[in-house]
């Protein structure tokens, strides 16, 4: 090496393929957290809808929505290719967040190409105006929020795209039934619902982490470390509030929802993190998973059927994360709440059209029959656990 | 006392119990068995192979009842049960010596 | 020969077979079923919202007897699996009409 | 009519099938229950301990049919389940009052 | 960057946070080791006392622990935040150890309060006086034993933690009958015991390779390789000694104890991993896995019911660990062995006295009849695999 | 630090250790995905025969190998404990491709025993004439290829060991009926499969993006960048390819078939990924998915039973792998067909006649009733799923 300069180039490419390998870890994270939340009959579907978002989204990022995000694969400070896999590692989030919560009735094909139109134009529209080239720089839809690593940008965005969806699709069968009553479909598979949300922990630590964008010098150090503690922070305490209201409505510990608070946390601190002192986390990630325990029956009350709790957690803290800047940082609350309503507005739409008229020409949602049966045979032919006698 | 055994479609189980809650009977015994008959298995793929799941997920219901409730109780499941489509399943009705309840030792008709 | 069915609480399996091998009973056949009946459910919870899982897991022991053991059979298994709580199960006795060892086609008395 | 009951290691299954193919049979039960009898269960080991497991995996098949072919079928599934070692298994048989197909009604012979 | 100074921050900063993430994948790692090794009854509990343990301690620790450990957040040679979040990672991991230890049969509640008090107070006094600002530095308490990554600060703390549990809980029902039998009670789901097993051999990469304080130096680079070399050597050597142990006695190669073997062998060499010459950690893992093979058998005949084998990998190792520094490096075998007595007086007491006075408030233990039910149940109201039919 | 030498030093040992651990996620990937492929009664063996390969063969390299291979510990650009441990990462890799293939009727003892040999001696001797020491550099069967990861070294390797295997063992039984019809013997467990593939998706970029040897310099940071890209990419067109090829031709998504399009794509970009642009890794990983989805079926037509497709993914995919340097780059396709075939012919019979010699003092098989009953009980007296009912 010749220089300092190489040096911290050095640093941030092999600092941004850290973070993004963490990222990855987010495919099997949703992978699993999904399979463990859906009946066993669907988990085949679920968990080849995941493989099949982290294909075609990577691929239509790669070959369209990159260059449409940022205008430019050049980069001074690090190698263009680290900068380019670290952005590449969120886009398929964004369709998980969507996926997870019409599963159990929703068509692998249909959803595969709603998510390279996701990943190609939608998505990266939302990261131009906001950490990209920017074409709207200096119109009135500019984008001047902070979201350091996409309460809004991610979390929202696929949040919105999922509520779409599921106006789209419906609720599944015998979800709410005709008396109104509201039927519970539990978890097949708790460990891997475990499993899946702690590697979804673990990537986040790269997702924020790495978003600050260097690492190469005292200041940038330090700020990453803060991000990750402010990150872990949050999602310590949204698994702790979590837990605490769950135990004293029921005296009961629903890992479940403790996880879902938890991952409510991440998210509410994920436009920020870097901006807190070390315990204003705390009250962000405790609010966040207040707003998941109580989302979570609102949406069901609504009729809006989401098996994996993600409208509460992505949704919900996405935009409560993009709110909490204004309020804790000394960002404008103001450029906070315009962020968080052009996003609604163009990820909601734009997802809604696009959801629309695919499902004009291929049906988003399975047969009557399909649905009964389970996805995995309709859809993939292939059971799950096909030794095991289920009941 | 008769014995009577149904094997049904796994999704025909609730409207078979709401069935037979019109009646009062609030006391049965499921097994998960697989069938085998003229409904054809589905077929599955597996690393590019299709291959035929023969044996079908059914549900065998196991209910005890009074002589003279029989045909009632026959019928109130045939007709819950019934999608009119191949793999139906069947009724089958015995006959009971003895009936006990483990609880009380209560015998027979006490004891359904 | 008869057929004694019984269905008890499934952790009364251990107690149920030491109180039939003091009969000499070594052979029965054990099916896991669920069972529903006066006993209630309990209640499971799932992400902020209570529900009642109203089948609950029991055994049933299928053992096949000579006619002159029934009774003391009948009695041990009940004396066995009771715990005086509501859903402690049934006993069922019918008659059978032939029973094969397939090792030796040996048939009936020999064949238990 | 009758009732076969017959309890067979579990990768008989195939056969007995095969076996009942050619009795143009077509229909039957399966479940997976447990057995206890003269067969050994197998030993197992737990982190330095070994331990007897002594259920053992059989599979139970029910057959309805006409009284004329119970002692062919019985015989075929006897030929075909055996292996001559302990633990091939028994078969039961029993009588049936009333059978009913519930896709069509049909009662009894009509019903098989 | 300005200077070498802040290259050396950095890359300190940045090592510790991946030595940070990978003690994190240990979240998981005991989380599905112990889900697997317990009945499926009792697995959903299992995975929620692993997700309160994280969170309670974590933030225990971040509040009140760290401070009283170490005397002051400053830190020249890395980020204080980076510093932080990886003496944070180690803390979960003494309660998992000792909660591991009393599955099947002891509440969330109690166990989680017990957790809070761990680690504010009784596992930062021993990092104080081992590791850390050493408030008894003089005294005759002091300790001045060598251990690197903690075979006695964490492992054996953990161990008499666990000790002090279940001589307070007791053994599960049905696991020693009344003619004198020690029943086994097989593992639930052997992939997860194997994937716990590897994530948490993959963590102590991090936790060991961290240890050594800094990479940004030839001499420091070397001493971490070194370490994380001698590490899974250790590990290695166990898994292998445990095999042939057991095959030579069964004929069989029974998985959970060549797991155990090799889990025994990392908390062995933990003490001094960058102390030793490449083939020593051979022995010094041998003879760990060695050591578990006994203690297993041995503590059932103790009737000191330890479902997941924690006492003979965790406390037994640590021991052995901890003496195995003062046999094959040239540190004072008796500051070693000290160090083990104080820290065994220390823990155990604290512990028991701890968890005598929680057990007087909130039952340590269940009902029977909830135990006989499965902890699922009547802790978390949610059932592991609700589908499988169960045996 | 003193100088840049120095970071240049630290830097390349970290590299080096962050590679080395992403690749030992591919232990418990490996073992998760055929623990996931097999019936459920051989699941305990498969993880035994997993966990005993990565020790027998990390310590047989350590011991023997590794010095076999390079000739000499010494290393200048990096700690030469980081330079073992991330070639001894590689070692297992090798059997467990083998492994898999001959799962559910081999015996962990005698596939103990081949590990150790493959890792001390046939192994270590390809490594000496590829990457290594080159004992046979000048001579007419020296290796010239250019195969910077390993697709012949490493994945043909044990692609032609398996090929050994499969003809000395035997198929499983009723694999391949009487009447010539073939069976399809499902997956237990298609979470696992899914998580285990992933697991070994992230490895790669260790395995791939380390075996560039350096990151600390722009040019080799850039080198180290665009090896993981191109080698993610081929992975997400070979998931993309084999989904659209089963789609087409059955109207399904067969989750085990894209998983293993992935790998095949992975394998194939392992000797190149460095020399191609963004874009060839698309053609490249496509063919290799395609390769993998007719060859699945075309050894099944051979009875070569290979339950979890890894002749079709290792050895025709290291193969494609080694041919697509030679087309796609300026390397020549006559040394890499020559290597290809020095390969084939030294890995096939050093690894067949071992294995016949094996097979003739402890029988590679088990017997026909421990494999009707399931090598569980058999090899390790073990169920994996001892509660769940199974049919
Ligand atoms: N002879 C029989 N004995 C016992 N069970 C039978 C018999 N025939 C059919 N069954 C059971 O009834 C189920 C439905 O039978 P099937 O022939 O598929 O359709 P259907 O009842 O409409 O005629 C089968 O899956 C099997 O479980
Ligand atoms: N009429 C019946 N036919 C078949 N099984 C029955 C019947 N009634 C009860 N059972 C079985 O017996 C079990 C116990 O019955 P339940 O009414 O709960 O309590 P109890 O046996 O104490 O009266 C039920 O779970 C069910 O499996
Ligand atoms: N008296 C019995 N009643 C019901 N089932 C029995 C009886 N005796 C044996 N069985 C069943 O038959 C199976 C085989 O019996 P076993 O005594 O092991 O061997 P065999 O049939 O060769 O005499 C048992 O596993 C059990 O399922």
């Amino acid at each position: 090496m010749e220089n300092l300069a190489d040096v911290s180039y050095v640093l941030n490419t092999f600092f941004a393929l850290f973070a993004m390998v963490l990222i990855i870890f987010m495919v099997p994270g949703f992978a699993m957290l999904e399979a463990g939340l859906v009946r066993s009959k669907n988990v085949t579907a679920v968990l080849t809808v995941n493989t099949m978002i982290y294909a075609v989204a990577s691929l239509a990022f790669l070959l369209v929505g990159y260059s449409l995000a940022f205008g430019s694969w050049e980069n001074d400070s690090m190698s263009k290719w680290a900068a380019f896999l670290f952005q590449m590692a969120f886009v398929g989030k964004v369709i998980n967040i969507m996926s997870g919560g019409v599963s159990e009735r929703i068509r692998v094909l249909p959803l595969a190409l709603f998510g390279v139109i996701m990943s190609a134009f939608i998505y990266p529209v939302v990261v131009n105006v906001s950490w990209g080239a920017d074409f709207l720089a200096g119109t009135f839809l500019d984008l001047e929020m902070y979201d350091l690593a996409g309460s809004s940008v991610i979390h929202s965005t696929g949040g919105w795209a999922l509520l779409a969806a599921i106006l789209i699709t419906g609720a599944r069968r015998g979800k709410y039934t005709k008396e109104g009553r509201i039927r519970a479909i539990p978890a097949s598979n708790i460990p891997l619902v475990t499993l899946g949300a702690f590697l979804l922990w673990i990537g986040w630590f790269g997702f924020n982490g790495g978003s600050v964008g260097s690492i190469a010098s005292k200041e940038s150090a330090d700020a990453v470390a803060l991000t990750i503690m402010n990150t872990n922070t949050a999602g310590l305490a949204g698994a702790l509030s979590a837990a605490l209201i769950m135990y004293i409505q029921y005296k009961k510990f629903d890992i479940t929802m403790i996880l879902n608070g938890a991952l409510g946390g991440l998210v509410a601190i994920t436009a920020g993190p870097n901006l807190y002192d070390i315990y204003t986390p705390l009250l962000i990630g405790a609010i966040g998973a207040t707003l998941v325990v109580f989302a979570v029956p609102f949406f069901d009350r609504l009729r809006i059927d989401d098996p994996v709790g993600a409208l509460s957690v992505h949704l919900v803290n996405g935009i409560w994360g993009t709110i909490a800047v204004g309020i804790f940082s000394d960002k404008s609350l103001l450029l906070q709440l315009k962020g968080i309503i052009v996003v609604a507005l163009f990820a909601f739409v734009a997802s809604y059209v696009v959801l629309y008229v695919i499902n004009k020409l291929i049906p988003l949602r399975v047969s009557q029959e399909d649905e009964y049966d389970g996805l995995d045979l309709a859809e993939c032919g292939m059971e799950s656990y096909p030794e095991f006698v289920k009941s | 006392m008769k014995k009577i055994e149904a094997i049904i479609k796994p999704f025909k189980l609730e409207e078979v119990k709401e069935a037979l809650a019109t009646l009062e009977i609030s006391g049965m015994t499921i097994t998960e068995v697989k069938g085998y008959g003229r409904q054809q298995g589905h077929t599955e793929l597996y690393r590019g192979a299709e291959y035929v799941v023969d044996f079908i997920p059914k549900l065998k219901i196991e209910l005890a009842v009074t002589e003279e409730m029989v045909d009632e109780v026959v019928q109130k499941i045939a007709a819950a049960a019934k999608t009119g489509k191949i793999g139906d399943g069947k009724i089958f009705v015995s006959s009971l010596e003895k009936i006990i309840r483990i609880r009380t030792l209560e015998e027979d008709r006490e004891a359904i």
